[in-house]
């Protein structure tokens, strides 16, 4: 008998409930949100114990995408590992790519030539873009707006998508870098493309900004709803625009310094209360930094090789060792851990997902809400589960 | 920020007794870590955290390894003197000795008050059996609590002292902990055009050769 | 509705009951009313079935617009026959009731739901001579009958036995009852100008030209003008539209009440929602937009049917086009918004429109003095109001981590 | 405040909406049977294997089964089984070939990488997307007949990369030719003394782009 | 059940040409349901995105009035499989297939939804939804551009014209010899239980040759 089976290991509860207050010592009601659900963007479930309609309890419950990742890159080469990379959070390929790209040129010691290092700041800067105008669009239909933010976004996110589909060879999973730099180069005429979406994308931030931001009925539903205060978001490991929202100025980009980024000049904006709002507006202010990243990127790349003359592309083995390498994602820390053992594949596999861990304080913030606030501040969390659940 | 070594014998300095050591890491990300024992390790994450040098107040990444048993041989060189007054002979003794297997907890902590990171803490089980538990460090820092989780779904290390120890990706009533390197995954090859390594000989066995046709493969 | 043979109607005006007393003027006198009801009956049946197919391509094919693509177009020339498809599809598709809900109920909701919703079109005058029946308290029915959709709604949450019907059947009875008061608030002025709870009456009321061109209906005044808007936000409220769609938050509860049907009774339901919104969008244009009357009197020679149906359209339309822009509101805000906003400004436009109503006679100066004081009276809650409610939300500045 | 913001979002549906009828920035949809949005060159669906020759497919693969891209296939959907004989390639030399080469295009993930690995050009990404099917066993197994595409539809759907691999082979195998040419003269030259170790033909660098 | 009896389409042609408008009910079924195919709301992985991007305006799914993503299976035709199906979430799909009305199809989109794709190695995963859940159309690719996805639904409406109102390719609700419920796997202690619906996962006699 193995020692788990006595473990605290119980199908129903949770060992926590914090704070449940029935003023009118009615009957609760639970109800199972997911894991097919409208706005739990994938197969997230949550099970909410409602007071009426105000949260009392909610429990998520992940693992319904858990297609094993760290399993599958155990047995898979460093560079078969690198396309898997693109199915984590299938909305930045580009940024994951830079990631695990990072951790193994650490681990195998490997060098970047500059203008591959300018190549990934700006695709993942678009990226970014890309991301956060979708989460956008993917909030306020959450909050019940009938699809035409979604869809402003998702025309803008196409443009991107071009882009990375013409250089990369495909919209989604780019599979992009390689250890020691990039696998295409960009031609001059990609990099024109890049600028022209990249000098029109501020009036479509304006305009998406004007249909919705000054909402009267958004402001109504987002401000005060799931605040989140500083200490406990950095407690929890909150990363990202999240945690950027509650006044914490913590971005990788600027504290690691990693790639060319200290060559950049951006500002960080940072939240004064922590609210839904403030997650929505900080990232439409980090889109607005992304488009001066990219702006000044563009107006720097040299002309180069794209990849380090010592990397090889098969029969990669770096000596045993580890490395962590982390990057600051659209969603927050995306980090690869990887254990070598000096063999073709890595002895240990390890993502740190930005969003699995960003919903560590999902019960926190939606207590006392309504069914309805539970909603939109998942959709602020921007999770997405191929990189929850991974 | 301050050397691992100089944190190690700190933290000596602080918790005598504790077995606290610095584990190197000999690939070129020389990202090495601190070794600390299950005993100990609570109380001196909570000094990592509050410690004001160091305030690593965010711990981004708490992932679990195994390391199963394995057989290691020592090579050890023998010299025998040639009776013949020649040169010694060298003969190698191969002794082979049996390393118990583990289950390794590691955390990455940085801090987001100082702006340093990373300091890689690990620690490790007694075995991969019964005694698979170290202690909790959710409450001290609470991004721990999914991610140890995961790692007691996966790996099957018991968190003492975690508030809501249940699995996360697995469901509830799953007996097996998938991450661990000799875990058997259920066999289900019927349609497997492509077989590749051991998954030849499964593909074999889920389709036997029909009548008068080749097997699959 | 025996008509004036003389104020020099076009043929075309008279064409509808032309065609009626065509068909049954051979009838012995019981039987030719019960075959004109019958026939009025039918007439709106057929011609508002065909508006609700046309109004959910129209839905379709707008928001499809506002989101830059075109929308169903491939079904027949230009989409046109989307909607015959999806009745097709609809009604043979299995129905599947589940094995735990009331049965009865279940089936009763959509009935009740649909039922109550044609009968709210029989006291919408939509011509000169069209209205199907006559009624003295006609308004007083209409919200009666509209009333009963609140029922219905709740039956079908209830009776589905489904945790997010349920929520939603709550959410309805809460929503829809807040947003009763408020639209019967916003009408009442109406009938205390006009002195009738008749709508033909009502109508009558706002038929004459000021000035010789300016027609009298009420929206054109003050506390009309806020009771349309209210009354439009009320509506909204009532036919289950965005931004008030609560019972089948979509995001929330999956369809709400909705989740249970499939088949025909799902299309039962979204039948009587746009039903619903036609028929208090008629009763909008009856109380407020000076009915069937033309808005110029040069344009008269249009058959007053055709500027009902306009003026029926455009307030359709401007609902699907406040769908295709706002978020939903949350229940309680909702309910918020009812109670401290909605209904006090249609109580404060209750004394308004008293003070409209006992300064009828006066003119020159004193008419401009009567304008003022009645827009003042207006703005000036709705302002003060709106500040309380919103308080607190504003547009944010952010600031920059060094 | 107090319902600015609400009319200020219904003036940018507005704007779209009528935008739709004139501007083309504002009707984005390709219409797609009908009209189709133009592939770039480097997009990747499902790979295929290059013949030099239309006429006969199986006759003029440029694969040698070498089962690189087997092994390094990440999602493992390549099996591979190598002839018991030799037959002729394009350049006349005797090579292995394929006698069975299956690729499960219901488990390839479009990675690439069996391109980028293949020393021969002879496997390539393709740009078909219209596979849907009813019929998975059958249908969505690709063996070599299904797989093989000759050179003039490579050029016809990635023209750049098709002008630079056919250079670069037709650079080494007049190289080769020359080397072959070269090691026979002075065969033929040093036929008295034993014969030096023929140079082998170095193997091409995997490509990068 | 006898079998209707059936026209062929020469046949039809002919009668057309003599000008007389031949339109069965069974056309008119099968031309409503075809273009009237409403998907239920439901994505699991990253094909979702790109059924989503199908829905958007670049590529506008509306225009074969499919846009009607139902939230609620009661309303929904469609079920797509977007994305990997894991074996925590077989049972939920199945379910959902069990809770649509018929008529109803299934597209299963992406690799992994058909076979596991490039995950099928993992523990957790599914190894094709048509183990438990009969697939009418695959789409493969990882994703599949929007535009396949649009192929699929096209390729739905020409498999759906070509059914009939009885006989074996009637809709299941109206046949007595099938029922319109899949059994739903239960979880296991290593496994789902059964790990596959032998009555819909046919795998065929022969292997594959080349």
């Amino acid at each position: 008998m193995s020692p788990f089976d006595a473990s605290p290991l119980s199908p129903s509860g949770g060992a926590h409930v914090r704070s449940v207050v029935d003023e009118f010592h009615g009957d609760l009601l639970e109800v199972s949100m997911g894991p097919h659900h409208p706005s739990t963007h994938g197969v997230f479930r949550m099970i909410v114990t409602l007071d009426g309609e105000r949260i009392v309890k909610l429990k998520p419950v992940l693992g319904y995408l858990h297609r094993n990742h760290e399993k599958i890159g155990e047995s898979t080469s460093y560079l078969g590992s690198m396309p898997y990379t693109d199915r984590l959070d299938y909305l930045n390929a580009m940024t994951n790519n830079w990631a695990y790209a990072l951790a193994v040129e650490r681990l195998g010691g490997l060098a970047v030539p500059e203008r591959a290092e300018y190549l990934r700041v700006i695709l993942a800067e678009l990226s970014r873009l890309q991301n956060h105008v979708c989460l956008a669009g993917f909030l306020l239909q959450d909050t019940g707006a009938s699809g035409t933010p979604l869809m402003y976004a998702f025309r803008e996110r196409e443009k991107i998508l071009e882009l990375f589909e013409s250089l990369s060879g495909s919209r989604m999973m780019c599979n992009f870098q390689r250890f020691g730099g990039c696998r295409t180069d960009a031609s001059s005429e990609w990099l024109g493309q890049v600028s022209s979406l990249v000098n029109g994308f501020g009036a479509f931030l304006d305009e998406f900004e004007e249909l919705i931001t000054g909402n009267e009925i958004l402001m109504a539903r987002t401000q005060g709803v799931g605040v989140m205060k500083g200490p406990a978001a950095v407690s929890a490991g909150i990363t990202g625009p999240m945690l950027r929202a509650c006044g914490v100025g913590y971005d990788i980009r600027k504290v690691d310094a990693y790639g060319i980024y200290p060559r950049f000049t951006f500002r960080v904006p940072i939240g004064s209360h922590g609210d839904t709002y403030d997650r929505y507006m900080i990232r439409i202010l980090e889109m607005r930094e992304s488009i001066g990243i990219l702006q000044q990127a563009l107006r720097d790349i040299p002309a180069g090789p794209i990849m380090d003359p010592k990397a090889k592309l098969r029969g990669f083995r770096p000596k045993p060792g580890e490395s962590y390498g982390r990057i600051e994602g659209p969603k927050g820390e995306i980090g690869f851990y990887l254990i070598s053992d000096g063999s073709a594949n890595p002895y240990r596999y390890r993502v740190r997902p930005p969003s699995f861990v960003n919903l560590t304080l999902l019960e926190d913030l939606c207590l006392g809400h309504t069914i309805a606030d539970s909603v939109v501040i998942l959709g602020s969390i921007d999770i997405v589960l191929g990189e929850v659940d991974r | 920020m301050e050397p691992l070594e100089q944190i190690c014998s700190r933290l000596l300095a602080r918790f005598p007794g504790a077995e606290v050591s610095v584990l190197p890491n000999p690939g070129p990300a020389a990202q090495h870590s601190l070794l600390v024992g299950r005993a100990s390790v609570r109380e001196i994450a909570e000094f990592l955290r509050d410690d004001p040098l160091l305030r690593l107040d965010y711990c981004s990444n708490a992932t679990g390894v195994d390391w199963p048993e394995k057989v290691i041989v020592d090579v050890t060189k023998v010299t025998t003197p040639d009776p013949a007054g020649g040169p010694p002979k060298v003969s190698e003794v191969k002794t082979e000795r049996l390393q118990p297997g583990y289950l390794e907890v590691v955390y990455h902590l940085y801090s987001m008050e100082l702006r340093h990171g990373p300091v890689v803490l690990r620690t490790r089980t007694v075995n991969r059996t019964d005694q698979a538990s170290v202690p909790s460090l959710t409450p001290v820092w609470r991004s721990a609590e999914f991610q140890e989780r995961e790692i007691f779904d996966l790996f099957g290390v018991v968190f003492e002292g975690h508030p809501d120890l249940r699995r996360i990706l697995m469901w509830d009533g799953f007996k097996d902990h998938p991450m661990r390197r000799d875990y058997v995954e259920p066999e289900d090859y019927e349609w497997e055009p492509t077989p590749h390594g051991d998954l030849v000989e499964k593909a074999k066995r889920a389709r036997p050769p029909v009548k008068g046709g080749e097997p699959v493969a | 509705m025996n008509a004036a043979q003389d104020t020099g109607e076009t043929l075309l005006e008279r064409a509808p009951q032309a065609l009626r007393d065509l068909l049954t003027s051979h009838l012995p006198e019981p039987w030719r009313w019960f075959a004109n009801s019958l026939i009025a009956i039918v007439a709106i049946l057929a011609v508002f079935g065909l508006l609700f197919a046309a109004l959910t391509l129209a839905e379709r094919k707008i928001l499809g617009r506002v989101q830059n693509r075109p929308g169903p177009n491939r079904t027949g020339p230009f989409g046109l026959l989307q909607p015959i498809a999806d009745g097709i599809k609809m009604l043979s598709k299995e129905d599947i009731v589940p094995r735990d809900a009331d049965h009865l109920l279940h089936f009763l909701a959509p009935v009740t739901l649909l039922a109550s919703s044609i009968l709210a079109f029989a006291v919408i005058p939509y011509g000169r001579h069209l209205i199907p029946v006559e009624l003295d308290a006609a308004v007083l029915y209409f919200f009666c009958v509209g009333a009963t959709t609140e029922l219905a709604v709740f039956m079908a949450g209830w009776s589905s036995h489904n945790k997010y019907s349920l929520l939603a059947a709550m959410r309805a009875l809460a929503q829809l009852i807040s947003y009763e008061l408020p639209l019967l608030l916003s009408w009442l002025p109406v009938v205390m100008i006009s002195g009738t709870l008749s709508t033909t009456g009502i109508v009558a009321a706002q038929s004459a030209w000021r000035w010789g061109w300016m027609p009298t209906w009420h929206v054109f005044t003050p506390w009309g003008l806020a009771g349309f808007v209210i009354f439009m936000v009320a509506a909204l409220a009532e036919s289950n539209r965005s931004p008030f769609d609560l019972p089948e938050a979509e995001s929330e509860l999956i369809a709400g009440h909705l989740t249970e049907y499939s088949g025909c009774k799902y299309v039962f339901f979204f039948m009587a929602e746009y039903f619903g919104m036609t028929a208090l969008s008629g009763m909008a244009v009856t109380l407020f937009l000076g009915g069937w009357h033309a808005p110029l009197p040069s344009l008269e020679f249009i058959p007053s049917y055709v500027w009902f149906g306009a003026k029926l359209i455009t307030l359709l339309m401007g609902f699907i086009w406040i769908r295709a822009t706002f978020p939903r509101l949350r229940i309680d805000q909702l309910t918020r918004f009812a109670w401290k906003f909605l209904v006090p400004l249609a109580l404060v436009n209750l004394g308004t429109t008293a003070f409209w109503s006992l300064s009828f006679g006066w003119t020159g100066p004193l008419l401009a003095a009567r304008c003022t004081v009645a827009v003042i009276l207006v703005v000036v809650p709705f302002v003060l109001l709106g500040r309380r409610l919103s308080s607190g939300l504003t547009p944010r500045t952010y600031s920059y981590a060094p | 405040m107090l319902g600015t913001g609400l009319l200020q979002g219904l003036a940018v549906t507005a704007k779209n909406f009528a935008g739709s009828f004139h501007d083309p920035k504002r009707l984005t949809t390709v219409e797609y049977p009908e009209k189709k949005s133009v592939i770039p060159e480097a997009f990747r669906n499902f790979p295929f294997l290059v013949s030099e020759n239309a006429e006969d497919p199986m006759g003029t693969l440029r694969c040698v089964a070498c089962q690189i891209c087997e092994k390094e296939c990440p999602p493992q959907c390549i099996y591979i089984e190598k002839s018991k004989d030799k037959k002729p390639d394009a350049s006349g030399k005797m090579q292995i070939y394929p006698a069975v080469f299956r690729i499960d295009s219901s488990v390839c993930m479009n990675c690439q990488i069996c391109v980028e690995v293949c020393p021969f050009d002879a496997i390539k990404m393709d740009h078909v997307y219209e596979i849907a099917t009813s019929e998975r066993f059958e249908t969505l197994l690709l063996d070599r007949h299904d797989l093989a595409k000759p050179n003039s539809y490579f050029h016809q759907i990635r023209p750049l990369e098709a002008a630079e691999v056919d250079g670069r082979l037709t650079a080494e195998r007049k190289a080769a030719e020359e080397k072959a040419k070269a090691a026979a003269l002075a065969k033929a030259a040093l036929a008295a003394k034993p014969a030096a170790p023929a140079p082998a033909a170095p193997p091409k660098p995997p490509e990068q782009a | 059940m006898n079998p209707m009896p059936t026209i062929t389409d020469e046949e039809r042609s002919e009668l057309r040409r003599h000008g007389i408008l031949l339109t069965s009910v069974e056309e008119l079924y099968n031309w409503g349901r075809s273009h009237s195919v409403w998907p239920l709301q439901f994505g699991l992985a990253c094909c979702a995105i790109e059924m989503i991007a199908a829905s958007m305006a670049r590529f506008d799914i509306a225009r074969f009035g499919s846009e009607v993503f139902r939230p609620s299976p009661r309303q929904a035709d469609l079920l797509i499989v977007s994305g990997t199906v894991t074996k925590k979430m077989a049972p939920q799909v199945v379910r959902l297939w069990n809770q649509m009305a018929e008529p109803k199809y299934c597209i299963a989109m992406g690799a992994c939804a058909i076979s596991g794709g490039p995950f099928k190695r993992g523990y957790n995963v599914l190894k094709g939804i048509d183990r438990f859940v009969p697939v009418d159309i695959y789409i493969p690719g990882c994703p599949p551009r929007p535009e396949a996805l649009l192929h699929g639904l096209m390729e739905l409406q020409k498999k759906i014209s070509g059914q009939s109102i009885s006989g074996p390719e009637a809709p299941r609700h109206l046949r007595h010899d099938t029922s319109c419920e899949y059994p739903v796997p239960e979880f296991g202690d290593h496994d789902l239980v059964p790990p596959k619906n032998p009555e819909v996962w046919k795998v065929p006699e022969s292997p594959p040759k080349d």
